[in-house]
């Protein structure tokens, strides 16, 4: 039961991190503060691909002559590493498409409260 | 060269051009138009290549970088997947021609990067319809639903917002699939479909393989707007330019559907998806109360673009009802579906164009005769598409809710079968509603003919009087051409590309 | 509003550090081979150099170090370079991003890739640069008209 | 509404706790996903990329060379993607085109032509 809880209690860690991005862009009322909520969830994301990619003893992807050579199990799986390159660049293409809408969302309506949005939107 | 390469030839001439018009554009403006619809002329033509070469040799694999499946990604081009890109790019293609007429306000001053998101997004499009590898299906996602956010960002007034919503619902939704991606490669080891069609039934009964399944459906549920994940796609087409909400709404969903499909049926078995896990069964119930939510509301609308929003809604929980039945009609039937909605929608949102560009707005209130006169050619066109969507035989409508009609028989379903059956009548409200304003309702009497319509409409070079130029007509009536092509020509298209593909254990 | 207020610690500082941020980007551009590092965490140094300066001067002397208007026409420029790297290993024979096939004579194809990688490695640096760069000076002029 | 969003909330934490369960441990190199064969026997990817990837491109950095050479085609997608991104700031937060620098180096002959 101890190395089930060692071996995944970070899993549940990120679990909870997920959840609280994905409470930060539900409930939140502030247009900036649902994108703070989604960075969140994605960045959460990141970090449950790169958690499972390691392995006790075994060092960073880059081959190094003095481990001599090239086994699986002294090194950790480079394959997520490299997919959360990918991942991390749609999050920084994605936040900076939604302060682009938000700043457009600002320059037309001068609010940033969902509420208050609704109602001017409703009424122009 | 060019015949081998062709599988891939498709996203790349798409993504050259995007990234060339920047370049060009120092040249001149006009040429970011033009090599928009030239590309996607080329991208056409090549999709037609590789369903006769498909059609010839059976399904093509293009190893990326020569690495073979697992170890690369590569591209797979059977039946149904070059079927589908062929009708992406043959709407897009009619869609971009009628953008040429059109000519919007919106998009006047800013055609460079517009038409080269235009590009991305059909980059991004073919691309995800043409992968076999799970995680370049998510990375051409993001770029075909960042083009969505930006082409729609650049509306009305509150189209910021309405993309804005969109951006955060999409990006939940393609988290979620990335999510239940990791979930399924920590437990298998291999992202290559054809390897995970393998590996898969050797670990069902793995808790992390069922709830992967999950968060890959409801992700790509909230793209494909299936009933309760669909609160961004009313606003979203509503308040877009009226050239993006013709390009996105026959690609948008359908493509997110198609790649359903592809997951439930072709990653993991129909057997297993239907019957150890009620996947499907969740799935076409979700649908049915969408048909029924979608139809009524969009009776109640009164602008005509946010009704054909909520008619899209029911039209996605018909695709949605065929994928949930999970049986070798309800298939045909979804996939029929998805491609006659494609021209269907092409069609109305064209029309729906037409309607602004000519008279400035398009509420189904002040319809009446006098729009029949002005656009005779549109109304027409929308008289055949409006036929199509209640499902009169002719037609293409008609075919795939017979065959999701049979499907539920087969099932022995019978409140599916109700369903279809009132869900037509529905859309026969809502769109007689507006054939019968346009064709009966003589205009209001102090009006003489032609003489109430702002004065730039007034230029009569079309047919009928006050019709805009051919450029806004043509592409409308080719669109609903081929609706009738597609009916008449529909037991080639079942028995040739269909039915080869039906997925096993069915 | 955002008005720019001039600090001679800040210019002067950030004036002489730029320049070494830029150098090490370069470095960790081009040693992606050997130690953690690459195009994209290149790219993003790079751009982190040119938007001190942008900060530090405010956007019109920063004009000096990197013309805004340059920003997507560079970006497109950058995944020019990796479609081409892509595109002729295409034309000579191999499929698309084969760099087995890549047009250099006396190189094994082990080598032959080791040189591929680099290429596309300069292509990413470019984009990841010019794109962060042009975003950060759209998000300026937007907030700046009203 | 808000009942229902919560409820949503927990339900999704518990099918991912519930995933979790499915997991291997963190960390055992005798995972499946690390193993040289995978279940069905077809060669496991990242076994292979640690094996070869200098056989492979001379390169010493394996994530390097998945990322441009075995991967590669992510990585132009990726591109593309920050691409698109450029292209949408610049579409969305340029008015009409011209940025307002420019209409202030025209000085007013610039400005009539935009009205």
């Amino acid at each position: 039961m101890i190395d089930f809880i060692l071996g995944h209690y970070v899993y549940w860690a990120i679990i909870a991190l997920l959840i609280i991005g994905l409470y930060g862009m539900i409930f939140k009322n502030n247009l900036a503060k649902k994108l703070i909520g989604m960075t969140i969830f994605q960045v959460a994301i990141i970090m449950f691909y790169v958690a499972s990619a390691s392995k006790w003893a075994a060092t960073v992807p880059v081959l190094d002559t003095a481990l001599g050579a090239a086994e699986a199990a002294k090194y950790i799986s480079p394959l997520q590493h490299c997919l959360m390159l990918t991942a991390i660049v749609v999050g920084v293409a994605t936040s900076g498409v939604a302060f682009a809408l938000v700043i457009s969302i600002f320059r037309t309506y001068k609010t940033l409260t969902e509420s208050v949005l609704l109602e001017r939107m409703k009424s122009s | 060269m060019i015949i081998n390469n062709s599988p891939a030839l498709a996203p790349l001439l798409l993504l050259a051009a995007a990234i060339s018009i920047p370049v060009l554009a120092l040249l001149s403006k006009r040429l970011a138009y033009l090599t928009a619809i030239a590309t996607s002329l080329v991208a056409t033509a090549v999709s037609v290549l590789n369903l006769w070469r498909v059609w010839e040799s059976g399904p093509l694999r293009y190893h990326f970088g020569g690495w073979t499946p697992p170890i690369g990604i590569e591209y797979v081009v059977d039946p149904l997947s070059a079927f589908v890109a062929l009708v992406v790019n043959a709407v897009a293609l009619v869609v971009l021609w009628h953008a040429m007429g059109l000519a919007d306000e919106e998009i006047a001053g800013r055609a460079v990067p517009y038409y080269s998101l235009v590009l991305l997004l059909l980059c991004g499009a073919n691309g995800m319809i043409l992968t076999g590898d799970l995680f370049n299906l998510y990375v051409f996602l993001e770029i075909f639903s960042l083009a969505c956010y930006g082409l729609i960002g650049i509306g009305e007034k509150q189209a910021a917002v309405a993309s804005f919503r969109y951006l955060i619902m999409g990006t939940v939704g393609a988290s979620f699939y990335l999510l239940g991606l990791g979930f399924i490669y920590i437990v298998t080891g291999s992202l290559n479909m054809a390897d995970l069609r393998n590996i898969l039934p050797l670990v069902y009964g793995n808790p992390a393989i069922t709830a992967g399944l999950t968060l890959i459906v409801v992700g790509m549920g909230i793209k494909m707007a299936i009933f309760p994940l669909h609160g961004w796609l009313p606003d979203a087409y509503t308040y877009a330019p009226s050239t993006t909400s013709a390009l996105i709404a026959p690609l948008g969903t359908k493509v997110a559907a198609y790649v359903i499909i592809r997951v439930l049926f072709y990653v993991f078995d129909a057997g297993y998806v239907s019957g150890a896990l009620p996947m499907t069964d969740f799935i076409a119930w979700l649908a049915a109360i969408g048909i029924i939510y979608g139809s009524v509301l969009a009776i109640a609308q009164n602008e005509m673009k946010r009704m054909l929003a909520y008619s899209s809604v029911a039209q996605i929980g018909y695709i949605g009802l065929g994928i949930g039945m999970a049986n070798p009609f309800g298939f045909i039937g979804a996939v029929l579906h998805i491609v006659n909605h494609a021209f269907m929608k092409g069609t109305l949102f064209l029309v729906a164009a037409n309607l602004r560009k000519n008279s400035g707005h398009s509420d189904i209130a002040r319809l009446d005769a006098a729009y029949r006169k002005k656009l005779p050619w549109s109304m027409a066109a929308f008289t055949l598409a409006a036929l199509s969507m209640i499902g009169l035989p002719p037609t293409a409508g008609f075919f795939s809710k017979w065959y999701l009609a049979l499907a539920a028989v087969d099932k022995g379903n019978w409140v599916f079968l109700a369903v279809i059956l009132v869900s037509s009548l529905l859309n026969a409200v809502y769109f007689f509603r507006i054939l019968e304003r346009v064709y009966l309702l003589p205009p209001p009497a102090g009006e003489k003919e032609g003489e109430g319509f702002p004065l730039k409409s007034k230029t009569g070079a079309g047919l009928g009087l006050g019709e805009e130029k051919w450029g806004l007509m043509i592409p409308a009536c080719v669109l609903s051409f081929c609706l009738l092509l597609l009916g008449i020509g529909n037991a080639g298209i079942v028995k040739g590309v269909i039915q080869r593909i039906i997925p096993i254990g069915m | 509003m955002l008005k720019y207020k001039y600090n001679p610690i800040i210019l002067m500082v950030s004036r002489v550090v730029s320049p070494f941020i830029m150098l090490f980007a370069l470095y960790v551009i081009f040693h992606g081979h050997y130690s953690p590092g690459g195009g994209f965490q290149g790219g993003t140094l790079l751009a982190a150099s040119l938007l001190l300066i942008r900060l530090a001067a405010g956007s019109e002397i920063a004009q000096l170090q990197f013309r805004s208007v340059l920003g997507t026409p560079l970006g497109s420029l950058g995944v020019l370079i990796y479609f081409g790297a892509g595109f002729t290993a295409l034309l000579f024979g191999g499929q698309f991003l084969n760099y087995g096939f890549l047009p250099v004579a006396g190189l094994t194809a082990a080598e032959l890739r080791s040189l591929g990688i680099l290429m596309v490695e300069i292509g990413v640096g470019l984009a990841v640069m010019a794109i962060l760069v042009a975003i950060y000076d759209d998000l300026l002029e937007g907030y700046q008209d009203d | 509404m808000k009942a229902v969003n919560h409820l949503l909330l927990i339900f999704f934490g518990a099918l991912l706790i519930y995933a979790s369960l499915g997991l291997p441990n963190r960390g055992d190199s005798e995972a499946v996903m690390h193993r040289e064969k995978s279940p069905a026997g077809s060669p496991g990817a990242s076994s292979y990329y640690i094996r070869n990837a200098y056989k492979d491109a001379q390169t010493p950095n394996m994530v390097t060379v998945i990322l441009a050479d075995y991967r590669g085609y992510d990585t132009l997608g990726e591109e593309t993607v920050i691409l698109t991104a450029g292209l949408i700031c610049y579409l969305i937060l340029r008015r009409n085109g011209t940025s307002s620098r420019r209409r202030e180096e025209t000085g007013e002959e610039g400005a009539d032509a935009q009205i």
